[in-house]
């Protein structure tokens, strides 16, 4: 599955999509999610915040994802 | 309530009274962000702001709709620029109309205010030498 | 400090961002009073407004230099229309911009809250079957 | 001299400028020129604030009008 990289999660990350195949096992709660990405990419785990969208709504830590969703990492945001 | 929400790269500053004007309506408040010239003392080129589009449309709708539940608005405006933009060059775009002015005011400050913690908007600030992608502390 | 400050026949909604924006100016706060269709229940057809101009104009030009003691402000703009004004149609404009956007709402809201307590403009509202002079009660 | 009326106040005098010759004895303070006026227009005293402008400014009570001055009644202000 496909998860969508943004603003300074994009630039630790090397790249604005990264596919993961046998690495994650879905389904997957988000909270867990979170952890395996910071285990793979530690500078994410010094960010302020990290939050996970899901299907373009904020996820909460125990809903579940299956490879299906369109899944983004949020990096604390800055817009206006 | 009427909503009108875009992500757009150029921001038109002059429509949010034609937008947000109701017959209902005796107030209107708009807030407009730019780019300015310098950010804790070091001078600012220029911003670059990368929306994650179809989650920012969504969370700009579901502030709009808060608000609404919070105060008594005919309609409210949302508009978010993307891409480089200079100093002086307008951001952001907010407003609500209201039957009496402190329903608009209100409201027009939590648009802003609201859109600021949650929307999936990130901005890039280009300096003199180095570039830094925005990520602030709570 | 830059003031601008104008007794208009039609206010022009349209330039709000375009006299505030600044180059130290991050936030640009607007509010635009427009004529609604019924007060206390009741349906407005029109408002007239008349104005004291000399004294009008002097009494802007200090409650926007009270602004700018209160707070560190780029700009400020107040335009106030006369004569008779449908439904729909603005009535005033003021606005303020500042580097953050806390100074410029709070300006905003002094600017109006203190035009209508203390500059001397008249309103007189047109019913179905009579016409009135506004004189609210303190 | 003159004194401008706007408002409801030009309603209740009538016209929006009044010569007062020798009704009024200048100079006069403020406070007594206001008296003066409602006595000879008493309505002006049922409204719920009236002010005096002197030469484009609000006056207090105790300042002093001269025949040169400029002089306005501020019925209740009701703009924006």
């Amino acid at each position: 599955m496909r998860i969508l990289f943004f603003g300074i999660a994009k630039d630790i990350v090397g790249k604005a999509t990264v596919e993961f195949q046998n690495e994650i096992q879905f389904p997957i709660q988000v909270g867990a999610l979170k952890a395996e990405l910071i285990k793979k990419f530690p500078a994410l785990g010094e960010l302020s915040s990290l939050a996970i969208a899901l299907n373009s709504h904020y996820a909460t830590d125990d809903m579940s994802v299956s490879a299906q969703d369109e899944i983004a990492l949020i990096p604390p945001v800055s817009g206006g | 309530m009427d909503i009108n929400i875009k992500i757009v790269s150029e921001i038109d500053t002059t429509i949010g009274y034609h937008y947000l004007a109701h017959e209902e309506s005796g107030g209107h408040s708009i807030f407009i962000g730019s780019v300015r010239n310098s950010t804790q003392n070091e001078t600012v080129h220029e911003l670059f702001f990368e929306a994650y589009e179809s989650m920012a449309l969504l969370e700009m709708e579901k502030i709009a709709k808060e608000a609404s539940q919070k105060w008594n608005l005919q309609k409210v405006i949302m508009h978010h620029a993307v891409g480089t933009k200079k100093v002086k060059e307008p951001i952001v775009l907010v407003g609500a109309s209201s039957a009496h002015r402190e329903a608009c005011f209100e409201a027009c400050r939590f648009l802003i205010d609201t859109l600021k913690e949650r929307v999936p908007i990130w901005k890039k600030e280009f300096f003199e030498n180095k570039k830094v992608w925005v990520t602030p502390h709570p």
